[in-house]
């Protein structure tokens, strides 16, 4: 794990948004209030300027970086729970350990941080559904070698997360206050981050 | 989208930076991190009351910083919670002896990053959280109501409050209260326009009205066929009623709110709906204020907002003000 | 249409019945015929002003009865000026001692019925004629330029003036010279609808505007391609400085009027496009003031006022005012 | 000339208003502010509920009483100017003198009370382009004693009067404000007392 692949894992993000970019801005005026893609795309943005000026430091001291910069410039639910993740991943790097041992610690511990942030948990209709499987994933997979076949795994275990937020009524976030109209409605949360995943993982199969 | 505007990114920055110039006999405005602040810090030693949440619900919140209201306002993108660090900054700015009281609307995002905002500061803090909404039920399973309209109302009397100088802890319980006393309810009859996204959150066909809806031009409860104003204003009564629960020749203070795109003309027409209403539920409305407090951009359409009145909250809503949307006894 | 309403027919006497309760502490509100008055008459003597026009400029005229601004208000159906017997009552009501001074906005209706109003009371009587509107072109055999938003700073200044004890004289001169010293020009993204018309007036196309529009939904002098904020806040300001021609380091009061379907976000971003251009034409704009005060019920747009300032029209701009839409000091 | 005879006249232009509300709500949506057919309207309903009260007083009674109904309900530019007819036309009533001749003195005193109450005079695109053609030829034909043959004159230089207005710009009223736009377009207070005038004249050719 370098500044260059943790830049690349970030552009591939951006990539794979911009392609859903008018999917995701349909799913949060359905059950939100329609500002989740501006404020996925707003962070992407302001964390791509800071390629430059990290790609020469630790994972450890990027990641802080990433995640204040996401604290500092998206704002709402999506800002603050992303910035978390970042923050709460930073803390976990080990240098001793291997890519996928430390992505498994980093992404549990910043997963970790977002339900007390979000004091959420599965199954309540947000981004969490997809996230917590998938750091789950990971743990379970932490001494796997065949890290295309992990990618495969989070990738697939994203999309199901993704696709259970269909058909439950959220009690957290904004759907919330939706009670059943929020029924047959992806959470926009919930596809952002699996399609983050998706591009990760994606990056991992290929390589 | 036809609004008036020279970038879309850049809409914030130059309505603040306007909104500044246009009341700068009262305020000034910071930008990045972005909040409003009181021209000049209070003399006397008070808690500083900070508010904050996305934009587009002007003159909800900048519109109340001042005298007897807020210390500090921290807006956001439009409908987006502003961010910890704007908090951060204006707490620093504004901290005066005996500490932070943050009022924030319940919404997930304003919550979280008003909690972030709190984590970064040193001075004493608590947090009132407005869910003054009765269209959405409550529970402690979920994130509960919303918070609407009524923030208006804890702002001006605890602002008030903190003006005399009481501690925190007494500021926040009063808030506590006057947010206990006051249920919320709203109907729209158009959608609005994030200027990002260019184009209507939802739409509504031409005999369609979202009933109990928030101020983010997100879908309400129910959608349903319009219906006259006084059917609409004794549904909307009658929930918050239901929730207030008044005693018998109770005194309330009954706010119209318009979400932005509803004539005035309208607004007086509902008041005096609910006035009747309420009349005839041996309920007397001592105080009322009608206008567009907490608006959804362009929604047509409004809310009604009943707080219960008693000998503090009456006295704190009437005590001098002086805000750029708010100004009475000075 | 979507509207707040029971029967289209009593919208107008419903919502006047609102108005007087929601302000009852300082306004009351006689119906048949229609008029709004202070609650107290004053107790010292004095001009009494009465102006009035068609209803759905709200808060224009009714939100300016009070202390320091109108005496009394005479409310029209929605977009038609009132009838003489609303200025016969209301003259009758609230004369006392120094005449009549009714404050018209310059349109056929309003004018004629003011005059015949006029003609139906015995008191002493001078008009003013307000027609701010730049965009329409002035000359001695037409109608001349439409009274638009600066109405307001007439009704606030010459208000402030007769609360002196000034003579009707005094009053009428400084009025017409108020009026001179300003000028208005406004634009629209969409028309509005007249609630017994239950459609809007014109259609707008999703690109287009009426530039240089009046405040009741008429269409205006041109029809144009939306511009940016800054491109038509340029085009106006020009066409209102040609007109008032003011000297290097003038002072001006700068008012953003918002037509009621504009948010205030976009109304502060006119305002600091507005400053700038005046800031860099050596204008000082020393007094502002932004929001809807004269509308054309839910139309979104609106308009640039101008009034250059001299010492007494700032002294009496500043002094206090107590009505339900303008107020400070007291 | 009696209360029956202009109760009847009434009735009749109501109907034939009536008939075209749409077309005259949309002459004065296209140059104008949407209200003078509602004012129209307003008046006629307001001024019919009188009947009862009035069809036996004289004719000079009922003008004033009319035009005192029509000036406290009616309101905006052709509330003060009906009302101005009405009040003008009660002045001149002569008991001694023909119907025609009556009608005759009585719509020319109208006439010019309106001109002197909205300072306009023919040539400027309001109900006057159709009113003082009228008022002309009612005098010219004063003494004429086939009546529907002073009528058919009347209904036919009412409706050039209105036609006249089509394009020409206005000089009084709102649509002044609308300068060369207003071309093209025919001012809605001429066409509402054109069909006034037809309304009457058919009346007297039937009759
Ligand atoms: N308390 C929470 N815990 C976890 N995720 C949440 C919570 N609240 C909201 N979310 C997620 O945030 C997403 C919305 O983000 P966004 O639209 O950016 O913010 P907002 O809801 O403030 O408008 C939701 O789709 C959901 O996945
Ligand atoms: N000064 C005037 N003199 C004669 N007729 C006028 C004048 N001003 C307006 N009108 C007439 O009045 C008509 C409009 O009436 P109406 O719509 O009821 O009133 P308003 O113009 O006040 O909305 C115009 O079409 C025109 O014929
Ligand atoms: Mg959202
Ligand atoms: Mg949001
Ligand atoms: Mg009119
Ligand atoms: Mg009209």
């Amino acid at each position: 794990m370098n500044g260059a692949k943790i830049f690349d894992s970030i552009k591939n993000i951006e990539i794979i948004i911009h392609d859903h970019k008018e999917e995701i801005e349909k799913l949060d005026q359905e059950i939100g209030d329609g500002d989740h893609i501006f404020n996925i795309l707003r962070g992407l943005e302001e964390i791509l300027k800071l390629k430059d000026i990290l790609i020469e430091e630790s994972p450890e001291f990027i990641f802080k970086q990433l995640g204040m910069k996401i604290m500092t410039t998206v704002g709402g639910s999506s800002g603050a729970l992303f910035a978390t993740l970042l923050l709460g991943m930073s803390k976990k790097y080990d240098p001793a350990h291997s890519d996928l041992n430390n992505i498994s610690q980093m992404f549990n511990e910043g997963v970790q941080s977002m339900k007390i942030r979000g004091k959420a948990d599965i199954g309540e209709k947000t981004m969490l559904d997809v996230l917590i499987p998938v750091s789950k994933s990971l743990i379970d997979n932490s001494n796997e070698t065949n890290i295309s076949k992990v990618a495969e795994k989070i990738s697939f275990v994203a999309k199901q997360g993704m696709l259970s937020t269909k058909d439950i009524i959220a009690t957290k976030g904004r759907a919330s206050f939706l009670g059943d109209r929020a029924k047959g409605h992806i959470d926009p949360g919930a596809r952002s981050s699996q399609l983050a995943i998706e591009a990760i993982a994606n990056q991992f199969i290929i390589s | 989208m036809k609004k008036f505007v020279n970038k879309v990114d850049e809409i914030l920055s130059e309505s603040l930076t306007g909104f500044g110039n246009a009341h700068s006999d009262i305020i000034k405005v910071n930008l990045s991190p972005d909040y409003i602040s009181r021209k000049l810090k209070p003399t006397n030693d008070k808690v500083s009351l900070i508010s904050g949440g996305g934009s587009g619900h002007e003159p909800l919140h900048g519109g109340f910083v001042g005298h007897g209201m807020l210390d500090a306002a921290c807006p956001g993108q439009v409908f987006s919670a502003p961010t910890p660090d704007q908090m951060e900054a204006a707490s620093n700015e504004v901290f005066n002896g005996k500490g932070i009281l943050f009022i924030v609307k319940n919404y997930s995002g304003d919550i979280m990053n008003f909690e972030m905002g709190a984590d970064m500061i040193s001075h004493d803090n608590k947090t009132i959280i407005v869910n003054d909404d009765v269209a959405v039920e409550d529970s402690t399973f979920t994130t509960g109501r919303r918070g609407v309209a009524g923030t208006m109302i804890v702002e001006k009397t605890v602002g008030s409050l903190a003006e005399t100088g009481a501690s925190l802890g007494e500021c926040k319980v009063f808030g506590d209260h006057v947010n206990n006393m006051t249920g919320s309810m709203g109907v729209a009859f158009s959608s609005c326009t994030v200027p990002a996204a260019g184009k209507p959150t939802f739409e509504l066909s031409g005999d369609e009205m979202e009933f109990g809806v928030g101020i983010h031009g997100e879908p309400g409860r129910k959608r349903e066929k319009i219906k006259s104003a006084n059917e609409l204003t004794k549904e909307i009564i009658d929930t918050i009623l239901e929730d207030l629960k008044p005693e018998k020749n109770q005194e309330v203070l009954l706010h119209v709110n318009g979400f932005g795109g509803t004539p005035l003309m309208e607004l007086y027409l509902l008041f005096n709906s609910a006035q009747k209403l309420l009349e005839n539920c041996n309920i007397k409305v001592s105080r009322s204020i009608v206008g567009n407090y907490t608006t959804s951009l362009e929604m047509a359409g409004g809310s009604f907002t009943i707080t219960k009145l008693d000998q503090n909250i009456t006295t704190h809503w009437d005590s001098k003000v002086h805000t750029s949307a708010l100004r009475w006894k000075m």
